[in-house]
């Protein structure tokens, strides 16, 4: 086995433990790194893959990149949501607690 | 239960692919063949610059979109706390990041220079920039970005790269279709297209910070 | 003279315009621009179809290069029949959208920018023809739809958009590695390239692509049983916003899983088709069912889209005939416009009660009989009676159905039309049960209710003139 | 067996482990953690990928701004809890 | 350029939608104007009718399609039966309009109710030239949209309920009739009417497939012709002011289904056809067992409105038996009584409509001594009540005349016995109410009296002038039958275009 290959079926399990996280883990933040081990995984298959000859190409290699910068996006996006989510969750008990007090 | 036959499908699903992985013959097509041939017409000599910006250049194109729209999404459902008060910066930190800011920008300025034939262009450049504006804001140099009172020109410096980008493509629909770059202008074209997404990306990419960030000086 | 074909690149490029212009200049401008640039593009999109040729499939090579080593565009009819309804519910929907947000700058700031890029991503989703390209353009969908279910700012909102997101990006991790698969077993990610070389027996790698692939459209789809996260952000959003995405959004996902299972993986479709007509079918009876349940006008709204697109998958055992893809395209269309109408009139309703429930409709045939009457235009075509375009879908679906002796599909079909039928009149029995006339009522410009109208009429409209759609998936592959 | 299969095999063991930490680690800091672990493990297989490209990317993007992003986003959803605490 | 012979057709369909269109954008207020209007494009209509009456007594052929889909066409025709059916409906729909004038003067929601009501009458002229089942089927469905807010107009909680009955059943009904219809297409490429039918050109291997596609369409337009046991929604459908009864329940509705039947017989399996496949004699079954269930069941109803609904059950099947039998003569029967049926049920809602108007009567028990109080209104209704029982020098004598002359002819003199027995049964429900209005008194004066005397007008003109309109109808279409200008000359051209054989009589 190549070492290529060796990368790629490394991203094929990252891929899945990604999945498996992104269903079975409760904790939004958590869901977020899997998502991401997902993203990491389809890279590392899809050029591991298409270099398992040995030479290297140019073009998953932009893929990739074009995917990275996808990646950040949809995780500074799913961070905000988040953040927002949570931040409206802390004042709405406060409110509660004063309706209580 | 739901954890048991998860764990199970994911096994099942794992070994399927990698046993689909292992087992695949070489593929019928070969692009690297294509891309050297058509390298002295791209108008750069590193190949993934080449891809990025000349053959597969209107994917990098949609995908500028892509951080645009990610970044005004997060403006616009990122939180909207009250302002930090101003805690003391650590000073050893500030001095750290005054050393090392100008150097950064060199890097910046280096990798954007150095994409045209070697590894390097806007995205690396632009990321390094980034980094150097998220530490000067930790540093407390750099206040964090309000994402209900953007200046104009902030949003011109947000948008400009992609702008510029989808102007030169359009521009470059007379010669026959979108993003055809005629091949002596070819370098001089994609220069001018990845420097202003290096400024660009720097400033969406630190925005992504700058907009939620609530932390002057108080990484945890 | 420009080529109509180059019209193509005008319609992903105008939208990107207007979406950045919007942000740059701020709501009010951005307000006209979206408008303004819908208006042209749906002008553009209208002459291509005037002036079209099905005999000659057109091909953009971005860049020059072509495929594989470029990005091609490829329109065919069905790219076209897809654009075209784009174009078309997107236009008034932007008219309707300025006026609905004129009071509050705060959401409508960021919606002509978020919504021009999701434009953008329809239009270059539907003429892709490479898989990753795609993939750029599912994500630009994506985003920008969850963005917008976000703009409320609401914490239902929110936690919608969060589920929203997180369903987006598994089916489009999912769809990434199918690319990645792809391009390890053939080398390339073109469609035109790809398809003569997959052959009559693909590595496993592209049958495992294909489902990869397939499940992850199904599930920004939201078949049945993926479907989880469509009633809250639909039924959360505002109401342009739930219009778009009801509307479209779901149609471009569903487009993708059409084109791919009859091009690129024809070759395993055959085997698995009863799977999403099955999946289909269940949507049609859980869908109907929680929205009989509701009690929201939105959430029966939504559940309904949930029913609704249960249709399109019900034709893929009659795969790839040309008629199942007409029928397919003509519910697509219907559904489109009836479901843009219907929010926008729930918008309506919604902002003259104050209230999102159905017991608030009570005198509302009375009080906005426009409204209500382009609320009732779209059940008819939701319910697929004549002289609707849902019941020419039907009718189309039925015979299709009876053609290959495959009796199912037209019994699910009617069942569901009837299913409909009861959540329809559920809610306009509602609005015309008298009301205390003490009731106090918010006027609502009446911008807002004649482009829901309009919207209603077109899809009562396109069942009484669907040749010219047709025309354009003709009989024959040519 | 050759040196580089050998570094290879390591750095493949540590890839997993990492991404497998992620996932299972007991405190959602140590996930974090974990998860900047494996964007720098990341970048060393993009070098041995033979793409300088890639890695440059993964550092700066990857292990970098998102690791920024995360290790802020995790001070402020603590900052909520604690000040809930508080009160 | 259109010739005249597809303008007429699209002209008559337009002169109520357009009406109707202008009512929905008018403002409430705008009495005087909607009025204005209504009666125009009434009018208008019945003009075009009789140029295209007197064009197709002459031969000649009025129609026209567009293309839906390919191979689908929305086509009309202005043939003898669909005439037939579109001037009975344009003369009622003129009485009914000034009725319902009088009748919701200063209710609300009058903007809406005019508006639905010119949709209805349109799609019942939809239907009336539908030239293929398709387009039969899409305005037969448009009929059933648009009477929904007639029957739910009150907005009662009861007025709901009505309107959930009415749409079950003839939603499922249509659909029922669209899977046969479907059927058809797939069977012929083409759902076309025409003389003599499109099907008989199947062997005998297709005879249980077509039977049962017959029975599907059969059920699907039967749910509207009120067939037992899918008649379930009519009374139900009562609880609508009454000039939606009178036009709709009594007229366009129930006739829509009746007048499908008659079309799927004659004109897509061809009653020759119909009769060698062994369809016909279970249809007379189906019919004799809905006039006589219907007759049992208005015995016992003391609501006016529901005694004449449960009369309208059997009464409209009259027609259908009609068609059932065999022979050119049971077929001038029952397209007669279509006509024949339209005129004196009509001229009883309206008398309903009158005495819960002016005096406040709903119910039978309460009406004793109306006749005095309001005698032209009762004479009305004892005519066309008479007419219903077959009395003679009324249309309803020409049509049972015959359809037992047809039964004989038809071999099937059982029929007979039934049209005597629902002679008896609707003298059983009718007699007892003529002679509470005429011979009983009142003793405990009226005490819901809206409208009082004025004159010899014993409530508002706009009430009175349709009853005497019809019932006088339905005394000339008796004594004149014989005349050119009869409703059963008419039918007579009609039977003698459907069957190859030359009638005898």
């Amino acid at each position: 086995m190549s070492s290529e290959l060796l990368f790629a079926v490394v991203g094929a399990l990252i891929f899945t433990l990604g999945v498996a996280g992104t269903v079975l883990v409760a904790n939004l933040l958590r869901r977020i790194l899997a998502f991401n081990l997902m993203g990491s995984g389809a890279f590392l298959v899809l050029v591991g893959l298409a270099q398992r000859g040995g030479e290297s190409d140019p073009v998953p290699h932009a893929m990739v990149l074009t995917g990275i910068v996808v990646a950040v996006a949809a995780t500074a996006l799913a961070l905000a949501l988040l953040r927002k989510q949570h931040e409206m969750k802390d004042s709405e008990e406060e409110l509660t607690e004063i309706d209580d007090g | 239960m739901k954890r048991a036959i998860v764990i199970a499908a994911a096994l099942v699903f794992g070994g399927l692919l990698i046993n689909a992985i292992v087992d695949l013959p070489s593929s019928p097509v070969d692009l690297r063949i294509a891309v050297a041939d058509n390298m002295a017409n791209s108008g750069v000599s590193h190949p993934v610059t080449a891809v990025l910006l000349n053959f597969r250049g209107y994917d990098t194109l949609l995908e500028i979109a892509v951080l645009l729209l990610a970044l005004i999404g997060l403006m616009a459902a990122g939180p909207m706390l009250p302002p930090p008060p101003n805690q003391p910066a650590d000073a050893l930190l500030q001095k750290l990041a005054r050393i090392a800011t100008p150097p950064v920008i060199v890097v910046g300025g280096y990798l954007l220079w150095a994409g045209a034939f070697r590894p390097g262009g806007a995205f690396q450049a632009g990321a390094v920039l980034a980094a150097a504006m998220v530490l000067l804001h930790l540093s407390g140099l750099l206040s964090a970005w309000n994402a209900q009172l953007l200046p104009l020109a902030r949003r011109v410096i947000l948008v400009g790269g992609f702008v510029l980008f989808l102007c030169i493509s359009v521009a470059l629909l007379a010669a026959g279709s979108l993003l055809q770059y005629p091949p002596h202008q070819a370098g001089l074209l994609i220069l001018l297209i990845e420097s202003g997404l290096t400024l660009s990306l720097a400033a969406i990419l630190a925005g992504l910070f700058l907009f939620l960030s609530r932390d002057n000086g108080g990484a945890p | 003279m420009v080529e109509p074909v180059t019209f193509v690149v005008w319609l992903i490029v105008l939208p990107l315009a207007w979406a950045v212009a919007a942000f740059v200049t701020g709501e009010r401008i951005g307000a006209w621009l979206g408008v303004v640039g819908s208006a042209i593009q749906t002008f553009l999109v209208v002459w291509m179809v005037a002036t079209w040729d099905v005999a000659v499939p057109v091909i953009h090579r971005v860049g020059g290069w072509g495929a594989p080593l470029g990005i091609d565009l490829a329109v065919d009819g069905l790219a076209l029949a897809m654009l075209l309804l784009t174009q078309v519910v997107s236009l008034p929907l932007t008219i309707y959208a300025r006026s609905y947000f004129s009071e509050d700058a705060s959401k409508s700031r960021h919606f002509w920018p978020l919504a021009g890029f999701l434009i953008a991503g329809l239009n270059a989703l539907f003429v892709s023809a490479d898989v990753f390209n795609i993939y750029v353009t599912l994500e630009i969908v994506g985003l920008s739809a969850v963005s917008l279910v976000a703009i409320g700012g609401g914490r239902a909102q929110i936690s919608a958009a969060l589920r929203y997101l997180f369903a987006t990006l598994i089916g489009s991790g999912a769809y990434l590695l199918g690319v990645a698969l792809i391009y390890g077993a053939f080398g390339s990610v073109s469609l035109a390239t790809l398809i003569p070389l997959v052959g009559s027996n693909p590595p496993q790698a592209f049958a495992l692509a294909g489902l990869l692939m397939l499940f992850g459209l199904m599930l920004k789809t939201a078949l049945f049983p993926f479907h989880y996260w469509l009633p809250p952000a639909h039924g959360g959003a505002a109401a342009p916003v739930s219009a778009l995405l009801s509307a479209l959004v779901v149609k471009a996902s569903f487009y993708l899983t059409l084109r791919l299972w009859t091009e690129l993986f024809a070759s395993i479709a055959d085997d698995i088709a009863w799977i999403p007509a099955l999946l289909g079918a269940g949507a049609i009876l859980w869908g109907s069912w929680r929205a009989i349940q509701a009690i929201r006008i939105k959430m029966l709204i939504a559940y309904s889209t949930v029913a609704q697109l249960g249709y399109l998958f019900l034709v893929f055992p009659l795969l790839p005939g040309q008629d199942a893809i007409r029928a397919t395209v003509m519910q697509a269309c219907a559904h489109g416009a009836a479901k843009a109408a219907m929010f926008a009139a729930a918008g309506v309703l919604i902002k003259a009660t104050g209230q999102d429930t159905m017991a608030g409709l009570a005198g509302m045939t009375g009080r906005l009989p426009l409204t209500l009457f382009a609320f009732g235009l779209a059940g008819m075509t939701l319910m697929g009676l004549p002289p609707s375009s849902g019941f020419l879908a039907k009718w189309q679906l039925i015979e299709a159905g009876m053609a290959r002796d495959l009796w199912i599909i037209p019994v699910v079909a009617l069942a569901g039309g009837l299913l409909t039928a009861v959540y329809i009149f559920r809610i306009l029995s509602f609005a015309f049960l008298l009301s205390p006339s003490s009731v106090k009522i918010a006027t609502v410009p009446r911008v807002q209710e004649w482009t829901a109208f309009a919207l209603a009429a077109g899809s009562v409209l396109l069942g009484l003139r669907g040749v010219e759609l047709m025309a354009l998936l003709p009989g024959q592959v040519p | 067996m050759s040196a580089t299969l050998a570094f290879d095999l390591l750095l493949s063991t540590a890839l997993v482990w990492s991404a497998w930490r992620t996932i299972t680690a007991n405190r959602l800091d140590q996930a974090v953690v974990m998860f900047i672990v494996f964007g720098l493990l990341m970048t060393l297989a993009w070098c041995r990928l033979r793409a300088p490209d890639i890695a440059l990317a993964e550092a700066a993007i990857g292990a970098g701004l998102t690791g920024a992003l995360l290790l802020d986003a995790l001070g402020a959803l603590r900052k909520g809890k604690t000040a809930r605490r508080r009160q | 350029m259109m010739t005249s012979g597809e303008l007429l057709p699209l002209a008559v369909f337009f002169s109520s939608l357009i009406p109707g269109v202008l009512i929905f954008l008018m403002p409430e207020s705008a009495t005087r104007t909607r009025t204005t209007l209504n009666i125009l494009g009434a009018v208008v209509k019945l003009v075009l009718i009789f140029i295209l009456l007197a064009g197709v007594r002459a031969g000649d052929e009025f129609g026209v399609s567009f293309a839906v889909l390919e191979g689908l066409e929305l086509a009309f025709k202005a043939d003898a039966l669909g005439l037939l059916f579109i001037t009975l409906s344009a003369v009622l729909w003129l009485l009914t309009t000034l009725y319902a004038i009088g009748y919701l003067e200063h209710s609300a929601f009058r903007r809406r109710f005019f508006g639905f009501f010119s949709l209805c009458v349109t799609s019942t002229m939809g239907i009336a030239m539908a030239a293929n089942l398709f387009t039969f089927f899409v305005f037969y469905e448009l009929l059933t949209l648009s009477t929904f807010p007639l029957v739910v107009h009150r907005g009662t909680q009861a007025a709901m309920r009505g309107g959930r009955i009415y749409l079950a059943y003839t939603l499922t009904g249509g659909t029922v009739l669209l899977t046969g219809i479907v059927l058809v297409q797939n069977l012929l490429g083409h759902t076309d009417f025409a003389h003599g039918g499109v099907l008989g050109a199947f062997d005998d291997s297709r005879s249980t497939y077509l039977k049962a596609i017959f029975f599907l369409l059969i059920a699907g337009v039967g749910v509207k012709a009120a067939i037992v046991p899918l008649h379930g929604w009519l009374p139900q459908a009562m609880v609508a002011p009454a000039p939606v009864s009178a036009l709709l329940h009594a007229v366009a509705v129930v006739k829509a289904g009746a007048f499908g039947i008659v079309r799927i017989v004659y004109e897509i399996y061809g009653v020759e056809f119909a009769q060698s496949l062994g369809l016909l004699t279970p249809l007379a079954i189906a019919a004799s067992i809905t006039i006589l269930w219907g007759s049992l069941r208005a015995l016992s109803q003391d609501d006016l409105k529901r005694r004449l609904a449960f009369s309208t059950v059997s009464q409209v099947s009259y027609i259908v038996l009609g068609v059932a039998l065999f022979g050119p003569i049971g077929t001038i029967g029952g397209v007669v009584h279509l006509v024949h049926q339209g005129l004196m049920k009509i001229t009883l809602f309206f008398c309903a409509g009158n005495y819960a108007e002016t005096l406040g009567i709903h119910k039978v028990s309460e009406m004793d001594g109306a006749g005095r109080r309001m005698p032209v209104t009762t004479l009305a209704f004892s005519i066309a009540a008479l007419g219903m029982m077959g009395a003679p020098f009324t249309a309803g004598a020409v049509s049972k005349a015959w359809l037992s002359d047809g039964a004989v002819a038809a071999n099937m003199g059982w029929v007979v016995w039934v049209l005597w027995g629902s002679s008896l049964l609707n003298a059983g429900y009718f007699l007892p109410i003529l002679w509470r209005t005429w011979f009983r008194c009142n003793r405990s004066g009226w005490h819901a009296e809206h409208i009082p005397v004025a004159g010899w007008r014993e409530t508002a003109l706009l009430l009175l002038i349709p009853p005497i309109v019809t019932a006088t109808a339905t005394i000339a279409a008796g004594i004149y039958a014989n005349s050119d200008l009869s409703p059963l000359a008419w039918a007579r051209l009609i039977a003698s275009r459907e069957y190859v054989t030359k009638i005898v009589r």
